[in-house]
């Protein structure tokens, strides 16, 4: 048999006390998509982070081709053809999507630019991945997180790599744009390339990956082909036991009105958007890429500015601003984690109890012995993987830190609770247990506006689910009435079909 | 280049198993670097021919006192440099403040009132900086670069351009003088302090020299006993209170603090006017130690307030910054000057030394950090 | 090294032991205002000529990293008090802000002479104070301006830094004397401060020029970095010689300006004679003789027609100290 | 406060549909502010009693000169400011430079070997910021105090702690001399360039007047116009080159920067040397004006050389700045100093007038910023 394209074997790698990775081996073959999988900490990015030469192993080596491969900085990595799409978005803020998209691969002679060349590769592959009306000169910063991941995705497809890792492409991305990606996947592969790809989607692994490696706490703990392996089986490798029910259903029902939109507009997004939300309700809002629904929530907290409509809570239009709609009792998980949801540099207990100290507050001075009680029982409950309470959030898996953003809201005990994205990037087992607890919060009389783009979980979870399209509310069905397919024409069409 | 890639990228966690290990780690770690230099000028010093006298309490003291007035104001620039903020006026509002004091008692305004007077300048000048900053959503370097020429310019005019002088003897409270001075008579405790004092002679056992060398060390001025004490406030206040929580909130990311519904704007402005209070305290000590009240005489002392911080472990992206740090920091630059004039260096030799100095103290603090995370 | 002092040599033991027979050496420290003017190069050089001179002396120089950092002055000061040097001769910023810590050597039993600049308090407290006259130093300013200007026309004064005793004494001395002795000289601007160095003032001269083109006669520039900046502007502005000049302190080009016209009379002091009669006032104080309280080092002009005459051409070109 | 919560954390979407309109306005913005203080100094000026001279194409090249050396070390700051990093040093390497220039031509050697001698500390003094940045990984601020006070205590012993005086007129060529001069005979073009000089009296048309107006304000010294040369390079390298784009790459996010295997290192260093360079350039500026190489008269400028970057829109935190908004921010605070002395406000209220309108014209340009972003 012939060398595979990669083969990394006996790869270690220790954060000090964690064990990151403890000898994994891996191959892809040319042609081929591997399927990484595991839950959140279990080692996924770390790995990828190694063979894109962004960590440094302890020990292990690698081969590509039969050659032995030990990449010292992301820079050598790109030229022996690795390209890595990393989980966090990784953009300068202030460059323009082309040059963001050629960054570190510029076209040029003698130093200075081809701009014409390179505009025409971008164009390229932004109309490959279905989104020919992202221009090149936008400024990424004023782009939505679902735009920047495919820029993110198109810096990988200008490059002539061998080898592309995808760490989580689509965590943002709505089923629309997640099918363009695997057309391109799809042609990729078709040139010989090999591509490793990480997602705790099952069903999206299972439609474009062929073989899989599973994780679970640094150990590769199986592999194989995906057509022998039954959704269960992953999920018990990956989980260590069965999960019995992915959605699991706590019931509830709608009270009153807690929450009331009418005729909301925001600068540019959303346009006028009438909505009521009921206590015990878990409203789902669907949608395309850049249909509006981040803004929309951050419209009614106060981040965003509202050109007309009201906002009530209750009986009241509290002023748009944050410190005032927490104190209506309001909570939101942003989407982006690390630019706008986590304080990077600050401990999980921080970051959980920021919205909420008052409980500990005794004039002005905190009680910390009583707040790490309630920020264990938070990270025992959610499963959240960490060193101590005191570690900062950077250093985290993707998957806990998202985790620790949804335990600020809970903590902070809101009675509606915004949520944009909230299981971006979390693993199945735990997903589990968001919806377990969404579900008993909706019971015990919150209101939850949930977006998502992964309508599957959506019209699981939700009792009515709304779909938005270019700003407006199109239109708000109970989720039994919807179909994945139904929701995604309307969302594309942008009226009711 | 290699060792280059990895480690801003990927911060790698902590290493001790309990964070206290790392806590005490954390706050003995700056005194290192100033152990370290310290050490370096005591023993070059005593190994001179005419030398033997940096290593004297009457040094250590001598070296206490010009350090209290930047560690003062650089508490204060702590709050602002761990909330993502920066001040560049702190050396001519510091002035400024003295400058009034000064004003104030030479128009024969009681001691209390002049002091008064003082730290009310102080603390406008700070609020007046948060409420800029908060209001335009300028960022803090652009504004206070602004206010430190507008600060100038007041304190210029209270002083009619040219320095306020009241008089020594009549008109400056007799502890007001003492407050920073190495005689004798202000010295805190006094000499009952020192245990054998008198009766140890030169054949006297290592452990009683020791002894009184550190006793003798610790009798200081009232001003530098108040150092301490507003150190421990403000630490206190960082680690326990949701004031605290909330600077290092900011500092480390706004949009977060905003999205907790924290008020930004009014927080920043608690936090300038915070500091502003201690600006005006340091101006006390600057009046202390020169009587006068001089509009100019704060003119590039920002520089080293800020250094002070950062040479103390602070961050100037926010987020990062300890009390005890920042007073270390402060610490380290007067034992260089200190010891550059007692080994008989040349300006332009202490110069040098100086910058070779700070670089090598924060990269050597930041080793030990890395060491400690690795 | 934990003990307190290493004691033997402190003060009055064997003053009188002298140069041959490696007797005591006296370690006296020199302080200046700042360290990177000319006119403190030769300060230091006069010291060096008394301490050559008296062979037992040792001078140690330090001033402060920055001219005008009062709170440096006084830590090296007071380092030197640590250090238990056996004199201190002091330039003082401020002359109210370092009386204290005169007075601290005096209490560890260091003489202190002044120099240069004024010390407020009692007299006292030091063992004599050695300097220019600097008010006298503007009075010549002045009349020497008048004189090239026939006694009348349009002057501009340019200031030095607020709060700086001795050019504040030479501002005043010059702004008095016109008003008293020279009734028909207009005094266009005297409130512009130029800054300490010689760009600094190139830029404010040149704006002050500028704006008074048509009007200026004549105008003083109180200090050497001062006179230098001005002394460009006058240049490029094609003013020079236009305008008559008088400058305090001497450098290269004032000189060269003198002898092509540019420049009408330099005030000159003598920082070789201060720094000698410093140190040789403190060593006589030692020595238990009498010691005068003030010592004046004296104030000259001079002008084209002077200049080459030996005593100005030594005043013009002090001696400067070298490594 | 309520509008206080949204423009920084959510970015707007672009609404002009070419983002060559937003680039015009780009350009335009930062002249407007400079054109408001111009014409309002003007104006005052020119109601006033002995007024008039403001306006004068004499007192435009006045204006122009004191401009031209902050500009061009401005320049290289602008690189560093954009790629995310600050130069402390900045100033007393300019005086270091100055400083070496002049003692080359003491010593006799000739003006060619003197000015490459000059250019070539620039680039070191960049060139031991850069390596040691990248070296220690500390962060600039903090490696560039250090390196301030070294070049400092350098040029304090190249210049024997006193200021180098070259002979003027036997060892300091003529066209160096005029380099910067307001005299007739250095500017370019000569006088022929001026239309109808001579023949047009008061009653001449105002088309006419002002083409003279504008022709006599275009005469300018040769280093003004090398300053418009070399900002015109800057901006196509930034523009138009790998190296442009990986500056601005580096600033925005660095790690992001490294991941897409950019050479961090190495183009720190290369951007430090290249900064190093213009701060050299700006050496010769310096020591052409006064001919004397003095190594503290670089104390303090640095302060002036970031806010001119600042005033001009560069960022702080990184990713953003431009060319032509550093040169109109050099030229805003020139503007400011010189209306101030010709309106005769004395020194206080000039410092005062100097902080109000930093922070002013930043905020109106911010304002304007989020405007057209709205
Ligand atoms: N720089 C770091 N410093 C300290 N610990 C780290 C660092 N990077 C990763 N870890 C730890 O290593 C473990 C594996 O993290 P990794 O990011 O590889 O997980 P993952 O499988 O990608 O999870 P997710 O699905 O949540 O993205 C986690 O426990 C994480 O806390
Ligand atoms: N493909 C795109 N091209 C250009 N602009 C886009 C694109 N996608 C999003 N945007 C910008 O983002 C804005 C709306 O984004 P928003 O984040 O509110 O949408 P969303 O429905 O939440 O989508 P996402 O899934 O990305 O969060 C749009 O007005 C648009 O300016
Ligand atoms: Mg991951
Ligand atoms: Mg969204």
């Amino acid at each position: 048999m012939p060398d595979p394209l990669l083969r990394m074997t006996g790869v270690s790698k220790r954060f000090g006390a964690t064990h990151a990775l403890r000898d994994v081996a891996l191959e892809v073959n040319a042609g081929e998509v591997l399927a990484l999988i595991g839950e959140n900490g279990a080692g996924k990015s770390t790995l990828m982070k190694v063979l894109s030469g962004a960590v440094p192993p302890d020990s292990g080596s690698m081969q590509i081709s039969g050659q032995p491969y030990a990449p010292r900085s992301p820079h050598s990595a790109r030229l022996a053809g690795v390209a890595m799409i990393y989980q966090e978005l990784n953009l300068a803020p202030d460059l323009s999507v082309e040059d963001n998209i050629m960054l570190g691969q510029e076209t040029g002679r003698w130093g200075i630019l081809r701009r014409d060349l390179q505009r025409q590769r971008v164009r390229d592959v932004l109309d490959q991945l279905g989104h020919p009306e992202l221009q090149p000169d936008t400024l990424v910063n004023r782009l939505s997180v679902g735009a920047q991941q495919l820029v993110e995705i198109a810096r990988a497809l200008v490059m002539e790599a061998r080898i592309i890792v995808f760490d989580e492409p689509t965590s943002s991305l709505a089923r629309h744009d997640v099918e363009r990606l695997f057309g391109v996947i799809a042609r990729l592969k078709e040139t010989g390339i090999g591509i490793v790809y990480i997602s705790h989607f099952l069903d999206e692994v299972r439609e474009i990956c062929d073989h899989y490696t599973v994780l679970r706490d640094g150990c590769a703990v199986g592999s194989g082909s995906l057509e022998k392996v039954s959704e269960s089986e992953i999920v018990a490798l990956m989980v260590g036991r069965t999960v019995d029910e992915l959605f699991p259903s706590v019931p509830h029902t709608p009270g009153d009105v807690v929450l009331s939109l009418s005729r909301l507009s925001g600068s540019a997004v959303p346009t006028d958007v009438t909505l009521d939300l009921r206590r015990g309700e878990i409203l789902g809002v669907a949608g395309l890429v850049g249909a509006g629904r981040t803004e929309l929530l951050r419209c009614i907290f106060g981040l965003d500015p509202v050109k007309t409509g009201t906002v009530k809570v209750g009986q009241f239009a509290p002023r748009r601003r944050p410190s005032r709609m927490i104190a209506a009792g309001l909570g939101l998980v942003s989407e982006d984690r690390k630019g706008e949801g986590l304080a990077q540099s600050r401990s999980i207990a921080d970051n959980m109890t920021y919205s909420r100290l008052q409980p500990y507050r005794t004039v002005g001075f905190l009680h910390l012995r009583r707040r790490r009680q309630a920020v264990s029982q938070w990270m025992r409950k959610l499963k959240i993987k960490a060193q101590s309470q005191e570690q900062s959030v950077e250093n985290l898996s993707g998957g806990n830190q998202q985790k620790v953003a949804i335990a600020r809201v809970l903590h902070q005990d809101a009675d509606v609770l915004l949520l944009d994205e909230p299981t971006r990037g979390i693993d199945v087992g735990t997903k589990a247990e968001i919806y377990r607890l969404m579900g008993e919060s909706a019971a015990a009389g919150k209101a939850i506006l949930f977006v998502s783009s992964y309508l599957t979980e959506l019209l699981a979870v939700c009792d009515r689910v709304a779909v938005m399209s270019r700003g407006r509310v199109c239109e708000v069905r109970p989720s039994d009435k919807w179909t994945e397919e139904t929701a995604m024409a309307v969302a594309v069409a942008g009226e009711s079909i | 280049m290699s060792s280059e890639t990895n480690t801003t990228t990927t911060p790698e966690p902590q290493l001790l198993a309990t964070s206290r290990g790392n806590a005490l780690l954390n706050v003995i770690g700056p005194f290192l670097a100033l152990a370290v230099v310290y050490f370096f000028f005591g023993i070059t010093d005593a190994t001179q021919e005419d030398g033997g006298t940096f290593l004297t309490p009457r040094n250590n003291r001598a070296v206490a006192i010009p350090t209290a007035t930047v560690a003062v104001a650089a508490m204060g620039m702590t709050l602002i440099i761990i909330a993502g903020g920066i001040d560049l006026s702190a050396g001519t509002a510091l002035a400024l403040c003295a400058t009034v004091l000064a004003w104030c008692l030479k128009e024969g305004a009681s001691p209390t009132l002049a002091i008064l007077a003082a730290v009310g300048t102080g603390c406008l000048t700070g609020l007046i900086n948060g409420v800029l900053i908060s209001a335009l959503r300028v960022v803090p370097f652009i504004v206070t670069l602004g206010t430190m020429t507008i600060f100038l310019g007041v304190a210029k005019i209270i002083a009619k351009e040219t320095t306020v002088r009241p008089d020594r003897t009549t008109q400056i409270p007799e502890w007001l003088r003492g407050f920073l001075s190495l005689r004798e008579q202000y010295l805190f405790p006094g000499k009952w302090f020192v245990p054998w004092s008198g009766e140890v002679g030169a054949d006297a056992s290592w452990f009683r020299r020791t002894a009184i060398w550190v006793a003798e060390s610790l009798r200081l001025p009232v001003g530098v006993w108040l150092v301490i004490v507003l150190a421990i406030l403000l630490a206190l206040v960082l680690r326990y209170t949701v004031f605290g929580r909330y600077v290092f909130a900011l500092g480390s990311n706004e949009s977060t603090a905003r999205l907790c519904g924290i008020n930004v704007a009014w927080n920043k402005i608690a936090i300038y006017t915070l500091s502003g209070f201690f600006v005006g305290i340091a101006g006390i000590y600057q009046f202390s130690r020169l009587s006068v009240g001089n509009p100019t005489s704060g003119i590039g002392l920002e520089l080293r307030i800020i250094a002070a911080v950062v040479i103390g472990g602070g961050s100037l992206s926010g987020g990062r910054g300890t009390v005890v740090g920042t007073l270390t920091g402060a610490a380290i630059m007067a034992v260089i000057a200190s010891g550059c004039t007692q080994l008989g260096l040349s300006n332009p030799v202490q110069d040098i030394i100086l910058g070779v100095i700070i670089v090598v103290a924060v990269t050597i603090d930041q080793i030990r950090q890395r060491r400690l995370a690795a | 090294g934990g003990g307190s002092d290493t004691d033997n040599s402190n003060g009055n033991g064997d003053a009188s032991g002298n140069a041959s027979g490696g007797g005591k050496k006296y370690r006296i420290a020199v302080i200046p205002k700042g360290t990177s003017h000319e006119f403190w190069k030769s300060v230091h050089a006069g010291a060096e000529n008394a301490a050559r001179e008296l062979g037992n002396v040792e001078i140690l120089w330090k001033g402060p990293l920055q001219e005008n950092d009062r709170e440096g002055q006084i830590s090296v000061v007071q380092d030197f008090i640590t250090k238990q040097v056996d004199g201190i001769c002091l330039a003082p910023l401020d002359s109210q802000a370092l009386v204290d810590y005169v007075v601290e050597a005096g209490e560890a039993d260091i003489p202190v002479v002044i120099f240069d600049s004024g010390l407020d308090g009692d007299k006292k407290n030091y063992v004599s104070y050695v300097a220019t006259d600097n008010y006298n130093g503007g009075a010549l300013a002045a009349r020497r301006l008048a004189e090239v200007l026939g006694k009348q026309g349009d002057v501009i004064m340019l200031r030095y830094n607020p709060g700086s005793e001795s050019t504040e004494n030479r501002e005043r001395g010059f702004l008095e004397t016109l008003e008293k002795e020279f009734p028909d000289i207009n005094v266009l601007s005297s409130d512009e401060y130029a800054g300490t160095t010689p760009e600094s003032s190139l830029d404010k001269a040149t704006q002050l020029l500028q704006k008074h083109r048509e009007k200026v006669d004549g105008i003083f520039a109180v200090c050497e970095p001062n006179a230098t900046g001005v002394l460009g502007a006058l240049r490029d502005l094609e003013m020079a010689g236009k305008v008559k000049f008088v400058a305090f302190d001497p450098n290269q080009p004032l000189i060269e300006g003198m002898s092509g016209g540019s420049v009408d009379g330099i005030v000159l002091q003598d920082p070789v004679k201060m720094g000698y009669e410093a140190v040789m006032a403190l060593m006589a104080q030692q020595q238990g003789k009498d010691v005068e309280k003030r010592i004046n080092t004296g104030e000259y002009v001079a002008t084209p027609q002077n200049m080459d005459e030996t005593e100005m051409s030594k005043l013009l070109k002090p001696k400067q100290f070298e490594d």
